[in-house]
């Protein structure tokens, strides 16, 4: 980039504050305590940071929602507690905190009570991967990606465990629809995922984001042809994973009262509210790491970049909250299934395709293979209807 | 290799005595089906000790673990269906409810 | 010997430790659900197991698989075929006792075999570190068949599964 | 472009049309009778150029072998002489025009498209015998026309007298056909072949040589393929079944029992003419059948009353007129009056059947006066009916000529007068029949005749056009090209014209024509006081000779009391010795069933419970318990382990 050096200098120094700091207390411990202590105290300030991250951004994810979805509806959303109603959360945690915490009395208590705790880890694991900024990874695997797909698939199993610990009739549907929609999602997720490793050749996301560079550092995937279907693939599969609307069967209000979490008051809720937010950002920051080129970009400070990116998706999802219905559940599995997964493979021969050929051409290649199999797709999916029902006591 | 080889072995070993202990002794044949993944898992074990100790080519004792996961999967879900389908045909899922070829 | 590897060298024990546990838990638990759980436990530790080992991608494939998929069939099942009310079932047949006798022969054997045999460790091993990309190729390469067969095998499984699982019509 | 295989095809595309209309005749409804004709027609076209060659001389034959006999191998094919030719030609034309005609008569009948297949099996029945070159595929194609006969006779089987017609008709040439059968089966043991021309080369051989082989043996085969003969074509004394024929369609009475089917019976002495020719004492027989024949069915003739049956004994009388020939050595003369006879005769049932098409009548007493409503049937009635009396220059004055001359030159003066007071029985009665059609007053005042559509008279005029010039290459004018174009085939004598037996041919048609018309327009009752004056011979006409009655008598009823007393011989004795069997094997079997119930039973049943026993202990083993099983297997295992690795 030609920038004045010391333009360059400033951002630089801006870009790296953090691992700057990192680096300088670890840098200052390393001369009182043996090597063995640094080595557990990067892990430790690395692991306090990402624990401290996830509940704030928990909270504030919250308060943005209901702003934004305030605003969409036509009301104002929180504004009374603090300035612009920010302390809202706060006030939110300390009602959680103090609130009742209700074990039902058949339920299997230990499980009951394990359930959230369990829920939160992988959420909180899954931070360890995502590309913050620059050198700003906390453990930067060469498997990255696969450890991301891997640990955030765990999460079926706290929902099963919440939804079976509640004895609830409405927590064991919404934990098996829960279950059965994740493990739907996965498998295109992780099929619009494999392009991006063809072409970056890696699994670490710090690579991935790397061969994202290019002039002004916008030579992102998703300005290419099979990184925009991608793109569009992972982030509907994404909203589906975390159970957003319009895929938020699990625990639709007017079906199933809450689904697996039916039972669960307090903190416990909280913990489950805290992992289904702390995903969606994960999510978020993933979809940006893949496709929308991480925290590359020009001018800015990396991590100013990655949250952005992160954040426009995240209103995209509130966004999507505030404007589509419900997906009925035949319809939901046979989305996945039946349009997901088809155009997932197609993407794969296409960015094949385009690897070997001009980029015109791939375009143009690309838009004809997307149109004939998009229309055949939609085509084969017509009858979505289920089969007419009969209801006995209308008779 | 930070631990000995053996200890790994007798570790695989015992965890591939418990599996075998389930397949034996539980009556229900999800437990039955649990139990096989556990001796699959000991036996996963094992291939990638070796292959981190003794194996010529170090890739061969993870691609044959692959195969294992994968033939576990296939297992899995078989097994699961002819559950089900036995289930929903004798309601019961013991195996000791389940002989049609006793004398 | 550092303290880092000395720390690794106990996690590793404490690990196995652990899925011993939960591994006699999966086959002694009265409650499917909770052994099914265990079963998760056992996976996940033999998981980090895994990565100790430096296998990373077999142990980001173990829980993939295993604890996303497979343990998610399993706990569908529990949840399709198990009664709540349960309890009192006996969980166990009436051979346990012999079962256990033979088990302990069996292990005493083995273990007697294993300690007895020298196993050839080579150094070239040991220092090998298999990237995802080696194995990408040894799949490609020299096991491209097996690999194809797996595959096959795969697909008659899904369909295996979903014609016996069908409901008849 | 005259190949000779091609002629193949003349019998296949009927059969093929058959074939089509079996199956797709529902769907095809009234386009069968396209089909068919479609077919008769191409064939028609095939067939004409070969014959042509044929008629200039040439000489076509191809055989290929069907299967082996022992040594002798059976071989079928085709071959294209001056007699197969000739009757190829007339067949074609004449079975194409018959069908053209059929169209328009059969219109609305429900059974149309059967009909067609039908004929169309028929024609290709024919057209196969035409050209077969041996016994063997003569035959086939012979039995199978038989079987279209009786389809055809028995055409509306919902009158019992159709049906009944058609069955006398199989069953009466069933035994000339049988002896057919024993005939050239014992000609192939005698000579060892069944193919016309080796039999005919060996027949002249020995001619030449002047030692007959295995005469008695010949004899006998001669005799039995004349058997054939007198089935087929009516002669006396199984002429009983024609008459009784006309329960068919007309077309049917036209084609098969007028001009072609009947006719193969005169074929086939004139294809075994060699053999014929050359076994004594045959040939008189022949005669004398022939003769008896053509007498006695022209005496009958004269007193029928129905226009069809009329017809009929005058084809039988033809039909004898053709096996005297033949029997007088006469191949040209008898093989020419087949050919006119057919057009000729063809044409009268054509017409008779466009009468009844138009009147709804058969009985000639209820016709009359019907020449100015149908004109084109009743002039063409009246050529055909010139023809068949013999007025010159019709065709069937030249054959008829001939017939009489050679019975005249040969010196059987008895044959010629008999042949001659037929002669003028035929002009007679053919006349008494077109005077009561044709002329005088309408009788029954309810017959609303009409003419016949166009489809129907077309045909007509051809026939009627085919009768007049077909007898001129027989005649004097073109030099007796036929009869010497069938010298080729056999030698047998010619005879040389003769102008008086013209005169007393011509005599006797005239004195027979008007004494019909001085009877019949003018003076009717002396047809009554005839009658009355000769009454036996008068009742003898009318009641066909008593043929029926005597067969009745002689045969029938004989065969049916043998029948009723086997009847009876089955109930009593039969069935008596059967009851026996049966009440005796009940008594060995009860005694069984005891021997069975406490012996045999009580051993199986022991075996049984021993078996129960011992498995009650070993059974324990199954206990229908997987991990039971599996827990075997374990300590199968750690036994093998402890036995390999030495630990004990």
């Amino acid at each position: 980039m030609n920038m004045p050096p010391l333009l360059r200098d400033i951002e630089f120094a801006v870009d790296l504050s953090f691992v700057n700091a990192k680096g300088w207390i670890l840098d200052l411990l390393s001369h009182i305590v043996p090597d063995w202590v640094v080595v557990f105290a990067s892990i430790v300030i690395s692991g306090v940071a990402i624990l401290v991250l996830g509940p704030v951004i928990m909270m504030y994810l919250t308060l943005l929602e209901r702003k934004l979805i305030g605003r969409i509806q036509n009301r104002y959303g929180p504004n009374r507690v603090g300035i612009w109603g920010l302390l809202q959360p706060i006030a939110d945690g300390i009602k959680m905190f103090t609130k009742e915490d209700i074990v039902p009395v058949y339920a299997d208590k230990v499980i009951h009570c394990l359930a959230p705790i369990v829920i939160v880890i992988p959420a909180l694991m899954v931070f360890l991967v995502v590309p913050f900024g620059e050198r700003m990874t906390a453990v930067n695997l060469n498997i990255g990606l696969l450890y991301f797909i891997a640990v955030s698939s765990i999460t079926t199993i706290p929902i099963f465990m919440g939804s079976w610990g509640s004895r609830n009739k409405y927590s064991l549907l919404g934990g098996m629809r829960t279950a059965a929609q994740m493990i739907s999602y996965e498998v295109p997720m992780t099929l619009s995922v494999v392009p991006v490793i063809m072409m970056s050749q890696s699994l670490s996301t710090n690579k991935i984001v790397l061969s994202q560079s290019g002039s002004y550092d916008m030579n992102w995937f998703i300005f290419t042809p099979w990184g925009i279907v991608g793109f569009i693939i992972f982030f509907l599969c994404a909203v589906a994973e975390c159970n957003r609307p319009p895929f938020d069967l699990p625990e639709a209000e007017s079906e199933i009262i809450a689904g697996f979490h039916t039972e669960y008051s307090g903190m416990k809720f909280a913990l489950f509210y805290m992992a289904e937010y702390m995903n969606a950002f994960t999510l978020c920051g993933i979809a940006a790491t893949l496709f929308l080129g991480g925290w590359q970009g020009p001018f800015l400070p990396s991590w100013i970049w990655f949250l952005g990116k992160t954040f426009v998706l995240i209103c995209v999802m509130i966004w999507f909250r505030g404007t589509f219905p419900r997906f009925r559940v035949d319809q939901l599995m046979g989305f996945a299934w039946k349009f997901l997964l088809p155009l997932t493979l197609i993407n794969i021969l296409v960015a094949g395709l385009c690897h070997f050929i001009s980029e015109k051409t791939g375009w143009i290649y690309s838009f004809i293979i997307f149109s004939i199999s998009f229309w055949v797709l939609v085509r084969l999916n017509r009858p979505w209807m289920p089969e007419k029902r009969h209801y006995p006591l209308a008779n | 290799m930070i631990i000995p080889l053996a200890h790994i072995l007798i570790f695989s070993l015992l965890l591939f005595a418990t599996g075998l202990y389930g397949v034996l002794v539980r009556r229900n044949i999800i437990g039955i089906l649990i139990s096989i993944e556990l001796m699959l898992n000991a036996a996963n074990i094992n291939l990638i000790a070796f292959s981190k100790s003794t194996s010529l080519s170090p890739e061969t004792g993870q691609i044959f673990a692959i195969f294992v996961l994968a033939i576990a999967a296939t297992t899995a879900a078989v097994g699961l269906a002819i559950v089900l389908a036995l289930y929903r045909v004798r309601k019961t899922v013991y195996t000791d409810e389940v002989h049609l070829l006793k004398w | 010997m550092d303290m880092l590897s000395l720390i690794i060298k106990f996690g590793i024990y404490g690990t196995m430790a652990l899925a011993l546990i939960a591994a006699i838990a999966v086959v002694t638990l009265r409650n499917l659900f909770h052994s099914a759980l265990c079963l998760a436990a056992v996976l996940i530790a033999t998981a980090m197991i895994y990565a100790a080992f430096h296998a990373d991608f077999l142990a980001a494939a173990q829980i993939l698989l295993y604890v996303g998929a497979v343990m998610t069939l399993i706990i569908f099942a529990i949840m399709l075929t198990e009664q709540l009310g349960s309890k009192t079932i006996r969980q166990t047949n009436r051979q346990n006792l012999a079962a256990l006798a033979g088990l302990l022969v069996f292990v005493v054997i083995l273990g007697r075999v294993i300690f007895k045999t020298p196993w050839p460790v080579t150094e070239k091993a040991l220092a090998s570190k298999v990237t995802v990309m080696e194995l990408g190729k040894a799949f490609m390469g020299p096991y491209v068949f097996p690999f194809e067969v797996i595959s096959i095998i795969l697909i008659a499984a899904l369909l295996g599964a979903v014609v016996i699982a069908k409901k008849d019509r | 472009m005259v190949t000779s295989d091609q002629i193949i095809l003349v019998p296949l595309l009927p059969f093929i049309a058959f074939a089509v209309n079996l199956l797709a005749g529902r769907w095809l409804k009234h386009r069968a009778a396209w089909l068919s004709v479609a077919a008769s027609t191409i064939a028609c076209f095939i067939a004409i150029p070969v014959c042509w060659a044929v008629f200039q001389g040439n000489h076509f034959a191809n055989q290929g072998t069907w299967l082996m006999l022992g040594q002798t191998p059976l071989k079928f094919g085709y071959v294209m002489d001056p007699l197969s030719s000739s009757l190829l030609f007339m067949v074609t034309i004449v079975g194409t025009l018959i069908q053209i005609y059929a169209m328009g008569y059969m219109h609305g009948d429900p059974r149309y498209s059967r009909f067609f297949a039908y004929v169309s099996l028929f024609m290709s029945a024919m057209l196969t015998l035409s050209i077969s070159d041996n016994y063997l595929l003569f035959f086939m194609s012979w039995e199978i026309m038989g079987l279209c006969s009786y389809l055809l006779i028995g055409f509306y089987f919902e009158k019992d007298s159709a049906a009944k017609a058609g069955f006398k008709a199989f069953l009466t040439t069933r035994v000339g056909d049988v002896g057919f059968l024993i005939g050239f089966l014992t000609l192939f043991s005698a000579i060892g072949t069944l193919n016309f021309s080796e039999m005919n080369a060996l027949m002249a051989n020995a001619h030449h040589a002047g030692a007959p082989l295995h005469a008695g043996l010949l004899s006998l085969a001669a005799l039995l393929i004349f058997c054939g003969t007198i089935g087929k074509s009516a002669q006396f004394p199984l002429h009983v079944w024609l008459p009784d024929a006309m329960e068919g369609p007309t077309p049917v009475s036209a084609l098969i029992h007028a001009a072609t089917m009947v006719a193969a019976g005169v074929f086939l002495v004139a294809r075994s003419f060699s053999l014929f020719m050359i076994v004594p004492n045959v040939l008189p027989v022949v005669t004398v059948i022939g003769t008896i024949t053509a007498f006695m069915a022209a005496f009958i003739a004269l007193t029928q009353t129905d226009i069809k049956r009329i017809l009929a004994y005058s084809t039988i009388s033809q039909l004898g007129y053709m096996v005297t020939a033949l029997g007088l050595s006469g191949l040209g003369a008898g093989t020419f009056h087949l050919i006119t006879h057919a057009f000729f005769k063809a044409l009268l049932f054509m017409a008779a059947g466009s009468v009844i098409h138009g009147t709804h009548v058969q009985d000639i007493r209820e016709m009359g006066g019907l020449f100015k409503k149908m004109p084109h049937t009743a002039t063409t009635f009246i050529i055909a009916s010139l023809a068949l009396a013999g007025i010159p220059p019709l065709s069937g004055f030249w054959s008829k000529d001939e017939i009489l001359l050679s019975a005249f030159a040969s010196g059987h003066k008895i044959v010629f007068m008999i042949l001659l007071l037929t002669a003028f029985m035929t002009a007679f009665y053919m006349f008494r029949l077109i005077f009561l059609t044709f002329f005088g007053q309408p009788r029954n005042l309810k017959v609303h005749a009409h003419e016949s559509p166009a489809v129907m008279t077309a045909p007509l005029w051809a026939l009627a056009f085919g009768s007049i010039v077909i007898g001129f290459p027989g005649s004097p004018f073109m030099h007796h090209w036929f009869q010497k174009f069938m010298a080729h085939m056999v030698h047998h004598p010619e005879y040389e014209p003769s102008a008086f037996v013209m005169a007393c041919s011509v005599a006797a048609a005239v004195c027979g024509i008007s004494l019909a018309g001085v009877i019949y327009l003018k003076k009717i009752r002396w047809a009554q006081k005839t009658a009355e004056t000769f009454s036996f011979l008068y009742r003898l006409s009318l009641n066909k000779c008593y043929f029926d009655e005597l067969y009745s008598r002689c045969i029938v009823k004989p065969f049916q009391s043998l029948g009723r007393f086997l009847f009876g011989f089955d109930a009593r004795i039969v069935d008596g010795a059967v009851n026996g069997t049966g009440h005796a094997t009940l008594f060995i079997s009860a005694v069984k069933g005891w021997i069975d119930k406490y012996i045999v039973d009580g051993l199986v049943n022991f075996t049984g419970t021993l078996t129960h026993f011992l498995n009650s202990i070993v059974k324990r083993l199954q206990t229908g318990f997987v991990q039971n099983y599996l827990l075997i297997v374990f300590i199968g295992i750690l036994v093998f382990l402890v036995w390999e690795l030495k630990i004990i």
